[in-house]
């Protein structure tokens, strides 16, 4: 990705010479004939080049690298992934020091997108003592039922996840949430109960990549 | 590979029969040595319109008759292995078509040279690596020990390959990998692509051209290099899990245990075979051991560069979306311990654009950035959904980094070769 | 948490690292007796041993058919076959019906719309509506 | 060198001359197929009589013997002449001599007649009282009958044989055929010296012993540029061999002189003044009767879209001595293409490939065989099964 953002401003200068090619001629949409065939299609698609790929007047030719905007392919390592001994990196080296430095100067002008949610920017507190665990702990294993997961994390003012981190409720507290959700489950109709079957399989999926 | 260890694998290698008889062989040095001497001394055939067919050889080792024939008489190999010293006359019909035949199969002549073989490569060796064990059980009509040999070479040229171009996949990956590549399902449509037919079924009276095996007898599996383990039975029996770094040690080079095996048999032998394990898809195994048996026949007669070509040629030029090969458990957490590990700034999503986010279908297009620098970014139908995508895009583009075109260390056999330049080696995958 | 492996295969592509000639037996069917066979006849006399010994990858397999037209049958890697009557031909004809067979392959004769066929993934990348820095309306 | 008969004249042939008049035919025999043996034929009536017809009615109306047998015997007494007449018509020979098996039967015609009917003797006619005629068959001997009387070859007489003009085997050895060509081409310009044109289109007897022949083939023939042919002999000697001759040539001198072996012929080939190849044969006479005696002696016969390309002695040769055209395909390629056959991806197969070979070559076959083994189906052929209804009906069956 960084590679193509340094390379984007040369490519976009190409753009500005006068595009002095036909716009294609628009024949009216009535008199337009249907593209029902491969052949009329390819003829309706047949238009004139773009200026870039005509040789300049200048006569030297030159590179035009204008990919369309796609996903980034996997196999296009990001720059700070690359190993040390990889010689990209070498290459690129360079340029980065020159793009770095102006970044400076320029007030940090590529602002950074916003994070997806307050969460991800959150600081992690580690307030939590060794004995605030145990005391937790203790509570937890005491009552589950009044101790939930949130009553603990406001109490102890840190995280549910951390809280499920540390303690383990008992197996019959755990069997009675199933039991729990189990009749929640039962009351689901068809339509429900499918779309949550689609929504596992969905994360399955995107697991695999196949999604 | 086979569970064989280094003193018993030189007799194994030294013994041109059933390893069982104790017998001193003086002039072979490999097992597949053996097929040369087989090539090279074969007695002119009888004509092969008399039913009785005698197929002796004549090999240089000094074995003892008797050594030969008190073995017991093993319901396969109807005819006794045969002698030069003691050629007598086998009225039952031969399990696989006479050696001589093949001089005269148009199949066989057309296969050889659509795999431009070098003419060094003789037809009659082509025929035998057409004859699976299952087949013909007799090991100097079949193409076990080609097949042996090949499928060394193989799986060689293989991980040699995955590894300096893919340094950094993880184990579970280079196994299938490897699998997908000179595993039996891809050799059997390499050897499909390459028209080959199957036999109906073996016989004296087949055309040497086809492939023979017998679906119903027992075969050869490939036992590629490795041990099996001494919890074997527990492992089969109570789904032990496996350590990925004991599969690296013990198993074979596709990550599957080597089943416990029965006796202490050298792998390749005429007495083993009526013991070996069905295959549960002998089709497939017989179509692979063809493709590892011509391989063999290569690297016995034109040297290891042409092996080389020709594994590059066929097998590494096959097309594989590596990509495609990766399940993930937590993605997020990996990259967050990657990131960690690498001490890179701990990656942070942000979303890059979205659309319709009040409509039925939304769409949340998120970047993971490490500090400054992007990792990676994916689409979603939400935000979470977007954030595993783009986790998941940021490993694989960890993973799959590869150092283009980088020098195999087999490259270094060649005399006029470079001076080895080290490949680059990966710390390893994130293990939590 | 370590990654799991899925099962695929590598798909290979004929004429990439090693190219395999896709006919693989051509069954040559002649007649002594009948008239239509004349060319056949002729083509097997001349054409078909510079033929086959131009093309070692294929098994040709002479043999008659009597009361029959003469016939060329090509047998391919996929398993199909294609079979041209050559009645009434003379020997050159039917030397081209042979090269037509031998580049033919299995494949019925479709129509190629697109210059490339490939499995390969577009070096530049496909576009995708939600990439890049979206479209100025 | 192949024993050519000397046959006086072809029997079948009528010759085309009127003066020759019916002359015996003096028939030897030198055929190597008619030199059987002659069984000792039994002494029988020669007459030829049709089979009796008094004895057609069953035994119980035997009481009018008499009456039937007689008219019955009027029958055959008038149909025995005018059989015999249409038998002998057909041959001119009267009872022929046989030199050497000493038959005593004269035979009518060229087969022998099945013997007379011998009827056994009547219940009542028998003096012997004890005789008691069997009524069931057993223990009855089988005795004569004529069943397989015409099929038997030594009821037919050589006579009957046909003699063609052609001789039995066709010469294919070029150098003979180049012997027969020049013998031919000598003997008809030979008549062509002495005058007798006439005789050109005659059938020339073939008789003419080893040493005339040697002497015949080595005249010293030239044809000049003019077209004037020179021969190294006298013609007149050539043209009185070639008339019919009456007196009875002894058998046995002869058969030995006629073989001319390949090796004397192509050691005589190069004496042979090769502008006699240059002879032109455009007079059609010429060209006639040197195509007739060269189909005569050795059986090639010059197609007739040929004939009026054969202009010079050469261009005959060529013709003749073209190898015959191999019947089949299979042949030819094992004969003129023999490359094809060792190319390794060649295989040519003389017969039809058939299903069976194919699965025979896949390694089915067996199995089939033991499939059918065990349904009890026969393994080849259609056993019980008839065959399909479009057939019998296409073959017109009910």
């Amino acid at each position: 990705m960084e590679t193509r953002q340094v390379l984007r401003p040369l490519g976009s200068l190409k753009h500005t010479t006068p595009s002095s090619a036909v716009t294609p001629v628009f024949r009216s949409v009535a008199s337009r004939r249907h593209q029902s065939t491969t052949s009329r299609t390819k003829k309706a698609l047949k238009l004139p080049p773009h200026p870039d790929f005509l040789t300049p007047q200048s006569g030297q030719n030159h590179v035009i690298f204008n990919p369309p905007a796609a996903a980034p392919s996997v196999y296009h390592t990001p720059f700070k992934f690359l190993p040390k001994s990889d010689p990209r990196r070498q290459a690129n080296l360079s340029q980065l020091l020159r793009s770095s430095s102006d970044l400076h100067t320029s007030s940090r002008s590529t602002e950074l997108p916003p994070p997806m949610s307050k969460l991800e920017m959150r600081e992690r507190k580690y307030n939590v003592t060794k004995e605030q665990v145990e005391e937790m702990r203790q509570l937890r294993a005491a009552d589950p039922a009044t101790w939930s997961v949130l009553k603990l994390a406001e109490k102890f003012n840190c995280r549910p996840y951390f809280v499920m981190i540390c303690c383990k409720a008992s197996p019959e507290h755990k069997e009675m949430e199933n039991k729990r959700l189990e009749d929640i489950k039962s009351r689901w109709g068809t339509i429900r109960t499918k779309a949550r079957e689609e929504r596992q399989k969905r994360k399955e999926l995107l697991l695999r990549g196949a999604l | 590979m086979k569970r064989i260890r280094i003193g018993q694998l030189s007799r194994q290698w030294l013994a041109t029969t059933p390893a069982r008889s104790p017998t001193t062989t003086t002039a072979t040095t490999t097992a597949s040595r053996v097929s040369i001497l087989l090539l090279l001394s074969r007695p002119a055939p009888a004509p092969t319109a008399l039913h009785a067919q005698i197929r002796c050889q004549s090999t240089t080792t000094a074995i003892t008759p008797e050594a030969i024939f008190d073995e017991p008489e093993s319901k396969e190999s109807k005819e006794p292995p045969e002698e030069s010293a003691s050629s007598h006359q086998a009225n039952s019909p031969l399990p696989s078509p006479h050696p001589d035949k093949a001089l005269r199969s148009a199949k066989l002549a057309s296969l050889h040279a659509r795999l431009s073989l070098s003419s060094k490569i003789p037809l009659p060796t082509l025929a035998r690596a057409l004859v699976d064990p299952s087949a013909d059980a007799h090991p100097y009509f079949n193409n076990a020990n080609l097949a042996y040999v090949g499928a060394s070479r193989l799986q060689y040229h293989t991980s040699e390959w995955l590894v300096t171009r893919y340094p950094r996949l993880p184990m579970d990956i280079i196994f299938a990998a490897m699998k997908s590549f000179a595993g039996e399902p891809a050799l059997h449509r390499v050897a499909r692509s390459w028209g080959v037919e199957a036999a109906g079924a073996p016989g004296e009276e087949v055309d040497p051209g086809y492939l023979q095996f017998a679906k119903d007898k027992p075969s050869v599996m490939m036992h590629k290099w490795g041990y099996a383990r001494a919890e074997a039975k527990e492992l089969v029996k109570y789904k032990w899990r496996r350590g990925m770094s004991s599969r690296v040690v013990f198993d074979d080079p596709f990550g599957n245990t080597i089943p416990p095996k029965k006796t202490n048999e050298v792998e390749v032998s005429d007495a083993r075979n009526t013991k070996e394990l069905l295959m549960e898809d002998a089709e497939k195994n017989a179509h692979a051991n063809f493709v590892r048996a011509v391989i063999g026949a290569i690297y016995l007669h034109c040297g290891s560069d042409t092996t080389k070509t020709f594994v590059k040629s066929h097998i590494l030029s096959r097309q594989l979306d590596l990509s495609n090969l990766f399940e993930f458990d937590l993605p997020e957490r990996e990259l967050t311990r990657l990131c960690d590990r690498e001490n890179f700034d701990p990656p942070v999503a942000r979303l890059l654009s979205e659309t319709g986010r009040l409509s039925r279908t939304p769409v949340y297009v998120v970047g993971i950035y490490s500090g400054r620098d992007k990792l990676s970014e994916a689409a979603g139908a939400n935000l979470l959904v977007a954030k595993r995508a783009a986790a998941i895009n940021a490993l694989k583009a960890w993973y799959l980094y590869s150092p283009g075109h980088v020098g195999l260390p087999s490259d270094t056999f060649a005399e006029d070769a470079a001076p080895w330049k080290p490949a680059y080696v990966d710390i390893g995958e994130i293990i939590s | 948490m370590t990654v799991r492996a899925l099962e695929r295969i590598s798909v290979g592509q004929n004429g990439l690292g090693a190219f395999i000639l896709q006919c693989k037996k051509m069954d040559i069917h002649y007649c002594d007796q009948s008239g239509s066979s004349r060319g056949m006849n002729a083509f097997i006399k001349s054409q078909l041993s510079k033929f086959a010994s131009l093309h070692p990858q294929i098994e040709f397999a002479v043999s008659p058919r009597p009361r029959k037209h003469p016939v060329l049958i090509g047998h391919y890697i996929n398993g199909k076959q294609k079979s041209i009557c050559v009645k009434n031909m003379d020997s050159l004809q039917v030397l081209k019906k042979a090269e037509l067979l031998r580049d033919a392959s299995g494949e019925k004769t479709k129509r190629v719309n697109k210059p490339i066929t490939s499995i390969n993934e577009s070096v530049r990348g496909v576009w995708s509506p939600y990439h890049g820095k979206g479209m100025p309306v | 060198m192949r024993r050519i008969p000397r046959l006086r004249r072809p029997s079948g042939l009528p010759s085309t001359t009127t003066n020759v008049s019916r002359t015996t035919i003096q028939i030897q025999c030198r055929h190597p197929s008619c030199q059987r043996q002659r069984p000792t034929v039994t002494t029988f009536s020669t007459t030829f009589s049709p089979p009796s017809l008094n004895r057609l009615y069953s035994s119980d109306r035997q009481q009018t013997p008499a009456s039937s047998s007689a008219p019955a015997q009027e029958q055959i007494q008038e149909l025995q002449p005018r059989v015999a007449d249409e038998i002998i018509s057909a041959e001119t020979g009267e009872s022929l001599d046989w030199a050497d098996e000493g038959l005593t039967a004269a035979r009518e015609g060229p087969y022998g007649a099945p013997p007379q009917r011998v009827e056994a003797a009547r219940e009542n006619d028998v003096a012997d009282p004890s005789y008691l005629p069997a009524t069931t068959a057993e223990g009855l001997r089988k005795v004569g009958g004529l069943a397989d009387w015409w099929y038997r070859p030594d009821n037919w007489d050589v006579t009957g044989d046909f003699i063609s003009f052609r001789p039995r085997e066709k010469v294919v050895d070029p150098v003979l055929i180049e012997a027969a060509v020049r013998r031919a081409v000598v003997e008809a310009l030979a008549l062509r010296e002495v005058g007798s044109d006439d005789e050109l289109v005659a059938v020339w007897p073939m008789a003419m012993s080893k040493s005339d022949l040697l002497g015949l083939l080595n005249w010293d023939v030239k044809g000049t540029e003019d077209g004037r042919v020179t021969l190294g002999g006298d013609p007149s000697a050539v043209a009185e061999g070639l008339r019919w001759k009456d007196e009875d040539t002894s058998a046995g001198s002869d058969d030995l002189a006629e073989t001319l072996t390949s090796e004397e012929v192509s050691a005589l080939a190069e004496t042979w003044h090769p502008s006699w190849k240059t002879i032109s044969l455009t007079d059609p006479r010429i060209r006639f009767a040197v195509t007739k005696r060269v189909f005569q002696l050795t059986g090639q016969l010059v197609p007739d879209h040929q004939l009026p390309s054969t202009t010079t002695v050469q261009a005959l040769l060529r013709v003749l001595k073209k190898p015959p055209k191999s019947a089949t395909l299979n042949e030819e390629i094992q004969k003129r293409h023999p490359d094809l056959l060792e190319l390794p991806n060649v295989t040519v197969a003389a017969k039809r490939v058939t299903r069976g070979d194919k699965e025979k070559a896949l390694g089915r076959f067996k199995i089939m065989q033991e499939e059918f083994k065990k349904r009890d189906i026969p393994g080849l052929g259609h056993g019980y099964a008839r065959k399909g209804k479009e057939v019998r009906r296409l073959k017109g069956g009910t």
